[in-house]
């Protein structure tokens, strides 16, 4: 499931912490600004909180570099895909690796597979509604924000014509007003959001995005970038010595348990 | 007074005359090909850099992969009928809006002073506040209110929000071009009778509105861009639609398909507007040399 | 505040001040039905602003206009219905430049006095022939002759049928021929029952066409009376001395 | 010829005057009054209707919490200054191409031709297509081309990319205000012995920029805010960081903050110079009552 | 192609047509130093063209303008150079509406002619104060009365000295005594050395200011010589025609 295949470097030549990086004896991580909940606790990615925070650390020490030695930057989505050289090493905010896009960036294998969740308030159109089928049939109007996975699981999935938001604070804002019926937000997301931002949120249940080319999360590198196959190298061993597991565990936990619709 | 033509129908435009329009024309002639010249060298030569740079390909595979952009092309150009449909109905609102504050605000009736008061705060704020804002405002903060029979549907909101920011843009236009009318010129008009409006509506707006007709087609080519910023209302335009493919393949062939659509409608727009204006200048004006 | 029988026009104790400058001291004067009354007087003497304050076209500073022995510069007056009646000719012609030689003149006519613009056309083009322009009536203001645009502003008035006509220096542009033209025309409409009030620096023209000529100095009227007392036998010093520079200049 | 105003400084109104005044002023004070009553009765409606509507206290709490907008406030304000010298630097480049531009079109000799076909191509083409393509091309664009010696700094990059654009807006507004002088006022320049660039100088750009003062304020009101378009690039404008805010805590209060920040610099600016414009046009016009 | 030693200006077969109308068709005369040459003719004849051809802000169908010599109609001339001998009244005036009075009279003076401001300012208030505008020098063109903004255009045009003076109605809006005025300038000007060529309807100030007189008719000059020669004796039809009926207008 990697794309690394045709990445030049070859795994035996990564030296820890003397990889080709942008900066030499660094190594440049970047996310999104902000970074959401649970990915990054409180928009601090440095304190390691969080899990995608946990996991670049992890990374970052499987290549050999200390905390020290690492260091943040945040990019937007389209500074990320740009063509033309990056400002970071590597970057992750919750790209979902798909074929189409490895063609313009390289992508490490997948460090964690989110199912895609719709979140709904209670009394809504959405409210018990138990399969896919019924989300069609309740004429629902479903919304997600640009650049995600979700917007694929609405339009290819579920082939209803979605509501498309800058990011997750216009969709709830729309979901509140009723404006929409449910958001498509990754599992995690959704567990937070209707625990904390909505009223009487509900999780309608969750869907597996797989059917969407999605192939879970990857960390995004520049095309052809010399350190990609010791990245892709770095989670592998990761995701085999179980911290992987460990550090979902820590933080996404309590994110299992919606029901799944079919 | 002046011989009609028929007197010298037959005339010959003397040896003089003829080499001077030779001339003229010789001289004329080379000047353009300097300046076609130097144009495509100029031109030329940023074409070549940027064919020959190391990142061209790249480039080119990332912005201009046709192949790739009539694929997405039908998605784009059924967000680009988004714009259209609310470019047509904000459009004529925005007009008529702006017309109407731009007439309060160049009245000198001191009994309109309070609305002309209210007319310059209006064009203030809302000129001057984020057009984002003011449709967050309207379309989720009106839905918001939940005041009962008022619509929450985000179309038309946002198009409502869209009206209230280019009225205010559009009133400066229009007032700027009722202000560079001459004053004689109403005074004319009232000393024959016309009334108020009718000295507007027959002296004062036909040449306001010749006067201003370039920067009111710098707004409505706007707008026909700005209203795809309802956007973030959840509404899907020409450019969200390439975004949302450009997302999906990290590839931005998408934008400039949308950008092609702009310019398919807006290009013919300017050049016919234009033309139109140019001939009714040409046949208003005598040309002299200058 | 009765107006004289016969009068269509009374004015009495007008001022108008632009800044500092007293323009009009207090005028007063009368024009009867069918007459002309003229206004000579130096560049800058205020004859512009007087016919313009008979237009409601200046807020004047004291004083009343009665037209129809109605007071014009009452407040609660409309001066559209005003203007209904009067017609101007200003000194600058104010053409619209946007409208051609046919569409100035018929302008007011169809929109104002209800005409078909039918109706309009054959009157304006009528006019047009008599001034020697028939040919410019589908031309634009800007490319005409000065005299032509003079002609064009006279007839755009004239096409109105005003009770009252204000002329300020109609002849200024025209050649000798036309202006005696111009001044057929004006003892036409007198006969035809037309009042005007004209402004002009010509003192022939102004000798030949007044019924009552004002030599305005200082804001104020100095003298008035028959054209040919006024002018040739002045009883004032300020106008016996205009008068005695004028002949010195061999115009008159 | 008039008598000076020593003559009359005694001068007192009459009887009749004194009323009329009184008159008028007593109509002028009644009809404000109307205007004035209506207009706060209207807005006081929308007042009363908004504050108890079911939604206000929650819709208070998502754009108006001032607490949270306090809060916020340094980082906008941080971004804003971005947006500030971003405008100061493209808006005085913007004016300077934008007059070259509408000084090419709107020139008549034929040996330009070449130039104007170009000029027009060029505010066609920018002026269509979406500022955010013209960024991402040339902030994103140019840094893969990897031509040596080229910058690859975004702010560089995305400023380049709006005086662009702008450009293409301004020389349209110029333009108009350049064809609105009339032809007789460079015919009298020239005749004075002005050569064709002081006639511009002198005559012609004093009287056209004074006319499309309205529209060029709002160009420079819409660059203030649209210079933040370049956040996309990475950059963090006062929009930009108000949408962070947004996405952090689900709360508008922070767009609110930006918009109030943007007219604590507009709205001074277009109260100073509309100011400075009506007087040097009350200076200048005669003024009836029409 | 030689110049007759003592003329200024010559021009040889001017044409000029505006779309079917032929409004010039083959001028010729020339204009000795020192004269002033004045052209009669109705309405519409083509006096303004012929000035506006002369200071070439019209392109000629045809024919030749030699100023000094020099061919300025030749297709290499630098126009600013001959405009810097020239100087025009406008029949509309053109002022600078954006300009005081003074800026629109020292402007070409301080750009084109180098003068400083003071020299300037000192030569335009002296100039306006001749012609009784002293206090006017800081208004603005839109608040003066006709004869006001005529004179002002005049001034504009001396105040820079130029070879040749190219005047068009420039007595329209003049009080009588103001003509007067102009016409004691214009000869003391002529004593100083200017050439002038004049346009007017005015028949007492051509008679009196002209050396050369010619009467424009039908795009040509019909006749020209002496003012008296041609006013009091006309010899072709045309003119015998013209000067009869402004005779009989009264207007002579
Ligand atoms: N709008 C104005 N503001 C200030 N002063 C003005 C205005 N209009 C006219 N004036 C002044 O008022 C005086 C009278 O002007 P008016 O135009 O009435 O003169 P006039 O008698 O018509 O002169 P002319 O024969 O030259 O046309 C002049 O001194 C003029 O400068
Ligand atoms: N730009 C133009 N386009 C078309 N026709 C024009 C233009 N300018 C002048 N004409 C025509 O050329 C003729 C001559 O005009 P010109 O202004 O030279 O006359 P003139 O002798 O100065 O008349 P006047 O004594 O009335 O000022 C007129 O018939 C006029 O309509
Ligand atoms: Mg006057
Ligand atoms: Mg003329």
């Amino acid at each position: 499931s990697s794309s690394s295949e045709d990445a030049a470097a070859p795994a035996e030549g990564c030296v820890a912490g003397e990889l080709a990086t942008v900066e030499a004896g660094a190594l440049i991580i970047a996310t999104g600004e902000p970074a959401y909940y649970p990915w990054v606790i409180d928009d601090a990615p440095e304190s390691g909180q969080g899990f995608e925070a946990a996991i670049a650390y992890a990374v970052a020490e499987k290549l050999g570099y200390g905390k020290d030695a690492v260091k943040w930057i945040r990019s937007t989505f389209d500074g990320a895909i740009a063509p033309g050289p990056k400002d970071f090493d590597f970057n992750l905010q919750q790209y979902s690796i798909t074929t189409e896009r490895a063609e313009v960036v390289d992508f490490s294998s997948p460090y964690y597979k989110a199912n895609q969740a719709i979140v709904s308030f209670k009394g809504s159109k959405l409210d018990g509604v138990t399969d896919l089928a019924g989300i069609t049939a309740a004429g629902a109007k479903l919304g997600a924000a640009v650049s995600t996975t979700s917007l694929d699981v609405i339009e290819s999935q579920l082939g209803l014509k979605a509501s498309v938001f800058n990011d997750n604070a216009g969709g709830v804002t729309a979901l509140k007003n009723k404006q929409i019926d449910g958001l498509v937000v990754d599992l995690p997301t959704a567990f937070y959001l209707s625990a904390v931002e909505i009223d009487n949120g509900i999780i309608v249940g969750q869907i597996d995005g797989s059917d969407a080319g999605d192939s879970g999360f990857g960390l995004l590198l520049a095309k052809d970038s010399p350190i990609t196959g010791c990245v892709t190298d770095a989670v592998d061993a990761l995701t085999s010595d179980g911290t992987i597991a460990a550090i979902t565990q820590e933080w996404l936990a309590n994110t299992a348990g919606a029901p799944v619709l079919k | 007074m002046t011989s009609p033509i028929s007197d010298s129908e037959n005339w010959q435009p003397s040896e003089l005359e003829r080499r001077r329009r030779a001339e003229r024309q010789r001289k004329t002639q080379k000047n353009v090909l300097i300046a076609g010249i130097s144009s495509v060298l100029v031109l030329g030569t940023f074409s070549i850099i940027l064919v020959n740079s190391p990142g061209w390909i790249s480039l080119r595979d990332t912005f201009f992969k046709w192949a790739y952009g009539v694929e997405v092309l039908p998605k784009v150009i059924l967000g680009f009928t988004t714009n259209i449909t609310l470019t047509l109905i904000a459009g004529s609102s925005v007009a008529l809006l702006g017309l109407l504050l731009a007439l309060v605000r160049t009245s000198r009736s001191p009994a309109l002073t309070p609305f002309r008061f209210l007319a310059t705060i209006y064009v203030d704020v809302f000129r001057g506040i984020p057009m984002i804002l003011v449709i967050l405002l309207i379309g989720f903060g009106i839905p918001a209110l939940q005041i009962p029979g008022v619509t929450n549907e985000v179309l038309i909101l946002g198009t409502i929000a869209v009206i209230i920011t280019y009225t205010a843009y559009v009133a400066e236009v229009l007032r700027s071009g009722i202000l560079t009318v001459h004053p004689s010129q109403r005074a004319a008009a009232r000393s024959l009778g016309l009334s108020h409006f009718q000295t507007l509506r027959h002296v004062v707006l036909p040449q306001a509105i010749k006067r201003v007709t370039p920067p009111l087609l710098n707004d409505l080519v706007a707008l026909i861009k700005d209203t795809g910023l309802i956007s973030i209302l959840g509404v899907t335009d020409a450019v969200r639609a390439a975004q949302i493919q450009t997302a999906k393949s990290f590839n931005y062939t998408p934008y400039v398909m949308a950008a092609l659509l702009f310019l398919a409608v807006t290009i013919p727009l300017t050049r016919y507007t234009d033309r139109i204006l140019r001939r009714s200048m040409e046949r208003q004006n005598a040309q002299g040399l200058t | 505040m009765s107006l004289s029988p016969s009068a269509l026009l009374s004015v009495r104790d007008l001022k108008k001040t632009f800044g500092s400058e007293v323009v009009l001291d207090g005028i007063s004067f009368e024009v009867p039905v069918h007459t002309a009354t003229v206004f000579i007087g130096a560049s800058g003497s205020g004859k512009s602003t007087l016919l313009r304050a008979l237009n409601l076209l200046e807020q004047v500073d004291d004083g009343v206009i009665e037209l129809d022995g109605e007071e014009i510069t009452a407040v609660d007056i409309d001066p559209d219905q005003v203007r209904r009646k009067l017609g101007m000719v200003f000194q600058a012609f104010n053409l619209f430049p946007h409208m051609s030689v046919l569409e100035n003149i018929t302008l007011s006519p169809i929109k104002v006095h209800g005409l078909t613009r039918d109706e309009a056309n054959e009157r304006a083009l009528s006019l047009l022939e008599r001034f020697g322009l028939r040919e410019k009536a589908d031309q634009y203001p800007d490319r005409l002759s000065g005299g032509q645009q003079q002609r064009v502003a006279i007839i755009r008035a004239l096409a109105r049928n005003p009770r009252l006509l204000l002329l300020d220096e109609i002849t200024s542009a025209l050649d000798p021929v036309l202006v005696n033209e111009v001044l057929l025309t004006v003892r036409e409409l007198k006969e035809e029952g037309m009042t005007m009030v004209i402004a002009t620096h010509e003192m022939g023209f102004a000798k030949q066409v007044a019924d009552q000529l004002c030599y305005l100095h200082g804001g104020k009227i100095v003298e008035s009376g028959r054209a040919s007392d006024v002018i040739d036998r002045p009883k004032e010093p300020e106008t016996q001395e205009f008068l005695a520079r004028v002949h010195s200049a061999g115009r008159l």
